[in-house]
């Protein structure tokens, strides 16, 4: 974990409420993918978890919707500094991937799947990533993912691009392992529908979002988890689901 | 030269600086960040007879200037906090530290702070009355003077390190629940705990804390805390603890002439994990600006 | 169309945005800015059998989001506020008012009621009961359920209008108390008044108010007002006016959320004199955007 | 009263801690010499009271000095707009001055004189001027009054510059009426020392400006005022000093 500012490069719409935010600074503590920063706002007294999208030197890639006070904050700025709490989580194991990992990620979980991918195909491995969406405008980043050399399966709920329904429609064929990030019935569903060990990476409220407060915990078959330090991301083996 | 030094029932502290229970864990996150022996003390988080996992989540609320939590006492249990956060803490605090403690009745109190008197490492009990009375119908001990004054002879009964009476401020008359304390041996009081609060969500139109209400902390509460402080400073004689809202070096300041003889920062860590260290790094300079020369000096001044 | 109606203790209002009491005045500087009777209503000035000066100055102070304020209920006593404040205020507002009567024994409360029961303009009497009881001992009408309920038992005898009780925030049990002030017959309950609180001022090393102590509130408080309310609505039957640090539209419906039937606006008023027009203006905007049609329809809607 | 966004054309010292801040927008509100703005500031939840010290078009002209938290924020400002209350307060009476009234003003109640003492020369009359402060290097404005035509008399307190002592060892000579700001001790001086009738300005810690929350009361011979509303200007008979 490091503190520190990290300039606002670029910040741009990839669709209507989704943003792509490039900032440089420090990158230096960011270890793994599937990690998250926590923002700092003007005015707003908690940070604002948000995972690493991508690391390029010292440039951060963030993707983030706008849907409260403080994303629809980062939606209007320019240019300026963010204070930042970089190298946050655990972050995804790559070396228990097998050969041919399947990727999924919904919504504004597609975003940390993007360094995994790389991760992955750098490691000389061949992911299938499925990026379920609910309709073709909100669909962010599948050229992106395709850029990789990833072979890239779009879902939608309308059936208006790709795949019609859920990123669990998509899970078919053979794979090694799974990764997942999105929101929790997709967690939950994945889990389900799953043939493989896997990873999962989840969301919580956050007081701190580095271990200091308790605020995120859940139960784990290995016992209680700091969804911000022990996590975000969960084994499939260990996840004990509250509802 | 700034002389930051106090003494906190006892125990001398380089400065008045603690972190507070619950916004600190074991240090260990900090200690990543900086070397927190820079303290004058942290209050570890709040320590029961049993294992607890606390309240389900959402446990975090955001409010204008501080945030609710419904942590409800997450905690290892004393016996592993004993056995595997103490000496693990070891490692990088070398100071004395506060042990907090909670319990559901005025057994579980005794039982818990009577294992950790028996560790070297801590310096100060501090016995958090917040919680509800199991026993007594469900209020919490530090709402009524005499359940306060019950815990606080009882664990003074079993124990030798000094002890600390941490009270809630959600009471109509704090003065007259430090005074009970004080006259059940308490050897200083701390206040105050988080305020009780809530937060709704008008997208899903529910509570945003799964527990509905908890503990609403952060500068917003400041002038409560400060009001309290003043109030129980000078009505007992044994030193306060001034916890709540603070911020920077010029909070401690304001606290210390309230009555307070060492200050707790809470909430202000979970957002910037330098709060610590920053205050403290800025103390002699604000020191110098409103012309102290000794922060003992000022404990009280305002009173 | 966004329904803003509510009915509150038997009166139609267009909106449920009032002032708070002791923020307005008599309403006559905010007329100058734009015409108040856009709003739901307001409170005017507490007001006491005998004219006030209150307490000595300086009476403000200011907190991260918030302020202290010591006015002491200055106000030109009950005949003057009849004689002189309301025809003034008939000609800037012609919606029922507010009128709020502060005491300092059963009887000055009884007299000053009775006066004003009298007076068309006046819509609901709001019995504010933090005042010090000087019969009982010193301690506010609004920390005992028992003082709480005989005030309200007595003005109800001598009155005919809603009365609601004001609570004040800075007690252990504020439902037992609101229970109380509804059995003895209060036709409603607004709360909170302000939270105690206190600033001390580094460079004198002197509290900032002469007065020591004072009335904290703003934005810093709304957390607190929330859950009062919530916990107040969720255990009587008459309405709750929801009062803290309501300073947008979004607060708004949160506290009507929470169980608010009306709600009242006050610190925000002494920084943004427009904040009651901004916010009743920025109302259906925010009610689409949350899905509500009917304001009337989302009272106690997170109980 | 009106409520409006100014916009910062000027921020410059005119001493170590003493500002100069010129803004442009509706003065329209300010009618007399004496009022007073209330700024808005980030961050701060109440506004900061400051003396009108010119009206010229548009361009409203205040000097403050540097004291806290609020007008140390405002010394750092160098461009962008601020929300200002402004026309606040009643003002100097100038038609009970006479030919040749008596400005006073100490430190940081100096600015407002120069708006009187302009008005004062623009109606025919000769007014005299004395400034007091406590050091040379704390004075400003002695050019700007001397400008306006007035007859100024700079007092120190330490003797580095002008008359030695304070400003009411300067109140020597005939004068038809006295105008005065300043810090209380001196205000309370001037009204001892004055030979005739005259209109002094007060502070207070306020919670509004307007006249709506009686955070600012005072007792006067004539009932409670509230020094917002009906002052900051009371006339000498009706002070009654409360120490
Ligand atoms: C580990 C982690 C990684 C995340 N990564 C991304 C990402 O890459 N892209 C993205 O768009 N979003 C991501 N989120 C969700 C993101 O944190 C929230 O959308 C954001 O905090 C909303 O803030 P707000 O001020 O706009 O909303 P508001 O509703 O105004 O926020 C109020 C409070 O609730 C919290 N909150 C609201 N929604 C969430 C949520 N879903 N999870 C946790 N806290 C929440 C806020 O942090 C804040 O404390 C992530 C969340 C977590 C926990
Ligand atoms: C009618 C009026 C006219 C004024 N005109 C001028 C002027 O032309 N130039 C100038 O330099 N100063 C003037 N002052 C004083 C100025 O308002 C304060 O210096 C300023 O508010 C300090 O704010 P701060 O945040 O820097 O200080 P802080 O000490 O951080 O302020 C804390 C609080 O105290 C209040 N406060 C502090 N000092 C004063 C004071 N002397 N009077 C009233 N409130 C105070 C602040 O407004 C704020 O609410 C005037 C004050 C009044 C009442
Ligand atoms: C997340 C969190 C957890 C807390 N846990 C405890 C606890 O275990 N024991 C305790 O006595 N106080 C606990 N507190 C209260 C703080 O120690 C402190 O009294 C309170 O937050 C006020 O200080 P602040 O405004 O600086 O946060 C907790 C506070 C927070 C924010
Ligand atoms: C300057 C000031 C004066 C007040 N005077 C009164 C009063 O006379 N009677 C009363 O019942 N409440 C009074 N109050 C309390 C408010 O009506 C309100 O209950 C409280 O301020 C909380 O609301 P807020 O956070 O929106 O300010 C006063 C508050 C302020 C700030
Ligand atoms: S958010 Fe504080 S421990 Fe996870
Ligand atoms: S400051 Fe509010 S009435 Fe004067």
């Amino acid at each position: 974990m490091k503190q520190g500012l990290f300039e606002i490069k670029e910040n741009k719409p990839v669709t209507e409420n989704v943003m792509k935010m490039k900032l440089e600074g420090d990158t230096g503590a960011i270890t793994a993918p599937g990690q998250f920063v926590n923002i700092r706002l003007d005015g707003l007294f908690l940070r604002r978890p948000i995972s690493v999208c991508d690391v390029e030197g010292n440039i951060l890639t963030i993707l983030y919707k706008a849907i409260g006070k403080g994303t629809e904050q980062m939606q209007k700025m320019t240019s300026g500094s963010l204070d930042i709490l970089s190298g946050l989580g655990n972050g995804y194991d790559t070396s228990c991937s097998g050969e041919n990992p399947l990727v999924i990620g919904g919504g504004v979980g597609v975003p940390p799947m993007y360094m995994l991918t790389k991760k992955l195909i750098g490691e000389g491995k061949k992911p299938r990533v499925i990026l379920g969406f609910n309709r073709s405008d909100e669909i962010f980043y599948e050229k992106e993912f395709k850029d990789l050399g990833a072979q890239v399966t779009v879902t939608t709920v309308d059936g208006s691009y790709g795949t019609k329904g859920f990123v669990t429609d998509a899970m078919t064929g053979e794979y090694s392992y799974f990764y997942a990030c999105g929101p929790e019935p997709m967690l939950k569903a994945v889990y389900k529908t799953s043939k493989t060990e896997g990873q999962l990476s989840f969301e919580e409220r956050m007081g701190c979002g580095f271990g200091a407060c308790m605020g995120c915990s859940c139960k784990t078959v290995y016992g209680n988890k700091r969804i911000c330090k022990d996590g975000p991301v969960l084994r499939k083996e260990e996840i004990l689901w509250q509802i | 030269m700034a002389d930051m030094k106090v003494n906190l029932c006892g125990i001398e502290m380089d400065n008045p600086v603690m972190a507070a229970s619950g916004t600190f864990g074991y240090g260990y996150e900090f200690a990543e960040l900086y070397d927190i022996n820079i303290l004058g003390s942290f209050s570890f988080k709040g320590t029961t007879k049993d294992e607890r996992f606390g309240n389900p989540t959402p446990r975090i609320a955001e409010c204008t200037a501080g945030l609710i939590n419904s942590v409800g006492l997450q905690n290892p249990g004393v016996d592993k906090v004993i056995s595997e956060e103490l000496p693990r803490l070891a490692k990088c605090f070398s100071k004395k530290v506060m042990a907090n403690v909670s319990g559901f009745s005025t057994e579980e109190y005794v039982y818990t702070c009577k294992k950790l008197d028996s560790c070297p490492q801590v310096g100060w009990l501090e016995v958090n009355v917040s919680c509800p009375n199991v026993h007594g119908g469900g209020m919490s001990f530090g709402t009524s003077p005499e359940a306060a004054a019950e815990v606080t002879r009882a664990v003074k009964a079993a124990t030798t390190k000094p002890v600390i009476i941490k009270l809630s401020p959600n009471v109509t008359d704090i003065v007259s629940i430090a005074k009970a304390c004080e006259e059940g041996g308490a050897d200083g009081i701390s206040l105050i705990n988080t305020l009780l609060g809530m937060r709704i969500d008008l997208k899903t139109k529910r509570p945003v804390v799964a527990n509905r209400m908890g503990g609403f902390s952060g500068s917003a509460i400041f002038p409560v805390a400060l009001r309290m402080v003043y109030q129980v400073a000078s009505a007992v004689k044994i030193p306060v603890v001034g916890v709540g809202g603070i911020s920077t070096a010029e909070d401690v300041i304001e606290m210390m002439l309230a009555g307070a003889t060492a200050v707790e920062v809470g909430a202000a860590n979970l957002v910037n994990p330098y709060a610590c260290r920053d205050i403290i790094e800025e103390l002699p300079e604000k020191m110098k600006k409103y012309n102290i020369e000794s922060l003992k000096s000022i404990i009280g001044g305002a009173i």
